[in-house]
């Protein structure tokens, strides 16, 4: 175990070890795709990847730029069209896990990669948009988000759902007829939030080592629910540390 | 059968101002140099069209190519934000472009419902998003035999479809394999379609994994070797990924920006 | 990660009285032998769905597994009638069959609308004919856009489907190639699936035209070479035409019929 | 030119003739397969077959028992799913021509494949139903039948509507939003009859040599309407009749 982690590292170990082994898990492309490729060659060697460029059970060994660099295709089970990955494997209910980031997130796990500020038509900062996350956001078994926590992203209302978490609380997604089980979980840089089972609302339930209740109260926009028990979580091991670094490597080295 | 042209006489003939335009490729295989040669004719108000408008289409809207885009993710994939898209939306540098935003999910579908020669496709989602708030083209749809409501999304048309592939035959048959994307629905979605190949062959060799393309559905096909760089092709070529990353800097700024397509795009001589 | 398991193992615990079986295989890989193992365990009341009812389903008919029937064309291909379904449906022999009739494109929506997690799908369809009138699973659909009149139909979730492919690996991945048919959609459909497999192969080298299932989508693979006799394996079979045409006579008569169930299916010694 | 020559292979090389180089054809078993083939191994060696089973471009050198065979695979452009091959080629209207045949027609060019007297759930005669024929008799751009004429055959009202023609009668297709041409051209062992353009009856416009007005008369279950100026076929050409009786010995000899 090593004390010389960064806290984006921290927050990677932390998503790849909430993967299951066996799991199927729709990734996207950035910290999801790492976190998910960690996972699979520690201690999860039999996760199904999936990326929405169709490749099904990707096993890089290199990381991804892109979410269709030839390297997925390459190491696929099955290439299959774009239609077909969201139409016969999402939508079902096939895959056990979405990985999503966040530009904005609120206390349901509603999450915005739209526009932030303004109006929607005329936006301060306009963002990339949905991408797959609105239907990855509906239909996984559950969701796992992972973004860094500050008072920009964690924020009282989101400026646009782009895909909606519990929308406004206990009851909602099944109003609406959405069929996955939702943010589940939420990983940031400081720890591990969980959405309370009965107020559907993100609670803190874990901190990375040598973060406090109060920092993660500081970088959140709301009044934050914080679990009677709250746990701190292990530090990256030795291991994970290194395999995570050589992935990054392999990043840096570009193709 | 398929018309063998050249690039510059593809896109003369095939892409005209004002004309629905999909350029597709899902990362791999995305038309560069067809959009180049669009830049390069000075194609104006074109709506474009493309699930993930990448820096392709960050080079066509920074030229003043788009009045409109049609899209699910604008961004620059592993790399961060498409610097002329945000110009264009936030400061309608060089012109204004007007947005109609979709998922993935229902992009994909838009396109199946117009290869399909259906009005519209039904698909689960956008269900709870802000999204359906800001086009006609999504609506709930009533299932008649559940009575449960799901999503309608309109149909995909464009007027011309660009695509990249590896090989084509000289009866204008098409090849490609790899991450196949959306294409062959974009093709058979659009009126007219245009293909770039890396190859003419005389004979198309089965590979693993291909799509095929009957040349009796496909409009005209050009030889462009390389004509996806920085995009690849998958047993050409490998993703430059470096461009994507140098992309960033170039494109942040209008001066960098319009100095890039000058050198890279406008003064390149290309044959006719 | 599917199971693997034998023939019988597999009809055992996948297949049970009064379930809704779908054996898909489009002329090619049509599963035979899992069929007279269905008839072997003398499975009861099945509602037996198929877009072809040929020769391995006039086998089951005749041979009493079926109270339903769930199709678009019931023949014996480029030989006549199947004479064992006529006979179900003319004077209820041995067993009443009750029928329910689409054409190719209803029922091939049908299963994509079961794969795809929908409760029906959207197409050009059945418009004119008389067949709406016989089931409530055709209906009118409004396009929410044009204001058009479509036709929709509903999914197909059949408790169990089983194909026949050329092979798998030890983790159950199995790889199909020549005509697919609807198989990928059947076995997507469906809440169990059973794959019976020329062969068990450590790694399934990419072939063109290949379809792949992924094992964690399967249910269970049986290794039973030959499995698809009368019809074909691309790669290891060819169709035996002759055989088709020999069933015209030997399923004419009850008789006949019956005697050669017993001979060659009910009396077949098979690996437990 | 040869006399020696049946009544079907007359049939079959019309209908053969009906098809015009470099059309994309859909084409059912049996006669329609035979004609397509000798079509493009005679006047038409870019006509396009595609099969039901997903085969474009099908080039096979042997006649296929079933739409199924290898040789239709082996031969083809490429091989599509069975969705793809409805959703993608047939209902947008990329094929030129269908080719059906038929069990029951009337005069509008309504075909039964379905069932023969009684009642539909329990019928005199039950026949193999629908296949791919309601949809190719919709959408391709128009349709030819293939069928021996006898009274049994063409009747005055078919007993069920399997694949529609011109329903009943002018403007009938436009009021349903059928896409397709229909049955422009019904061809038989005795002639050939054609959609009248302003009526949409079938009009009998051609005879097969040696047959007589009368005889098609007696052989059609409505009276029928005949054509001002009645023309007489070409019989089969030697070469037209070799290639089609080496079709048919490859079907003969199996695969």
């Amino acid at each position: 175990m090593s004390a010389d982690y960064s806290s984006d590292e921290m927050m990677t170990v932390a998503a790849a070890r909430q993967l299951r082994d066996g799991t199927a898990c729709f990734v996207g492309i950035g910290l999801p795709s790492t976190a998910a490729n960690l996972a699979r060659v520690t201690h999860a060697p039999n996760l199904v990847l999936i990326y929405e460029s169709g490749c099904l059970g990707a096993k890089p060994d290199r990381l991804p730029l892109s979410i269709g660099d030839g390297v997925l295709a390459d190491t696929a089970d099955a290439v299959v069209s774009v239609p077909e990955v969201f139409n016969y494997w999402l939508q079902p209910g096939r895959i056990d896990v979405g990985f999503l980031g966040a530009a904005q997130l609120d206390r349901y796990g509603n999450i915005n990669t739209t526009v932030i500020g303004g109006d929607y038509t005329d936006p301060k900062v306009r963002l990339p948009g949905a991408g797959g996350a609105p239907e990855i956001a509906a239909s996984c078994g559950e969701v796992v988000v992972i973004v860094r926590q500050s008072l920009r992203t964690f924020i009282d209302r989101v400026d646009f759902v782009t895909s909606v978490g519990y929308g406004a609380g206990p009851g909602y997604r099944a109003r609406l007829g959405l069929r996955g089980g939702g943010p589940k979980t939420v990983i940031t840089d400081l720890g591990v939030l969980t959405a309370d089972p009965v107020t559907c609302e993100l609670t803190l339930t874990r901190l990375h080592p040598g973060v406090t209740v109060d920092q993660v109260r500081a970088a959140t926009g709301w009044p934050l629910a914080v679990a009677d028990e709250v746990s701190t979580g292990e530090p990256p091991s030795t291991d994970e540390l290194t395999v995570l670094r050589a992935l990054e490597a392999t990043k840096k080295a570009g193709v | 059968m398929a018309k063998l042209v050249s690039l510059a006489e593809g896109v003369a003939e095939l892409v005209r101002d004002g004309d629905t335009v999909a350029l597709e490729g899902f990362t791999h295989l995305i038309p560069f140099a067809a959009g180049h040669e669009i830049i390069r004719q000075r194609r104006r108000d074109l709506t474009l069209v493309r699930m993930t408008p990448d820096v392709i289409y960050d080079q066509l809207i920074g030229a003043g190519c788009a009045r409109r885009l049609v899209f699910s993710w604008g961004g620059n994939p592993g790399v961060g934000s498409l610097h002329r898209f945000r110009d264009a939306v936030q400061n309608s540098w060089p012109v204004p472009l007007e947005l109609e935003e979709h998922s993935h999910a229902g992009m994909a579908n838009r396109y199946v419902a117009g290869a399909s020669g259906l009005p519209f496709a039904v698909l689960r989602g956008y269900t709870g998003t802000d999204l359906p708030r800001h086009t006609a083209n999504i609506r709930p749809i009533e299932c008649p035999f559940t009575g449960e409501t799901l999503t309608a999304v309109a149909a995909l048309r464009p007027d011309v479809t660009v695509v990249h592939a590896q090989r084509a035959d000289p009866a204008g048959n098409v090849q490609m394999w790899g991450i196949t994307g959306v294409q062959k629905e974009a093709v058979l979605a659009a009126r007219r379609s245009l293909v770039t190949v890396e190859e003419i062959v005389d004979d198309l060799d089965p590979v693993p994994g291909q799509v095929i393309l009957p040349g009796w559905a496909v409009t005209a096909v050009a030889h462009v070797p390389g004509g996806a760089h920085p995009s690849y092709t998958q047993g050409y070529s490998v993703r430059d990924n470096d461009f994507y990353r140098a992309w960033d800097a170039i494109s942040r700024e209008r001066a960098s920006f319009e100095e890039w397509i000058a050198r890279h795009v406008r003064d390149v001589e290309v044959p006719a």
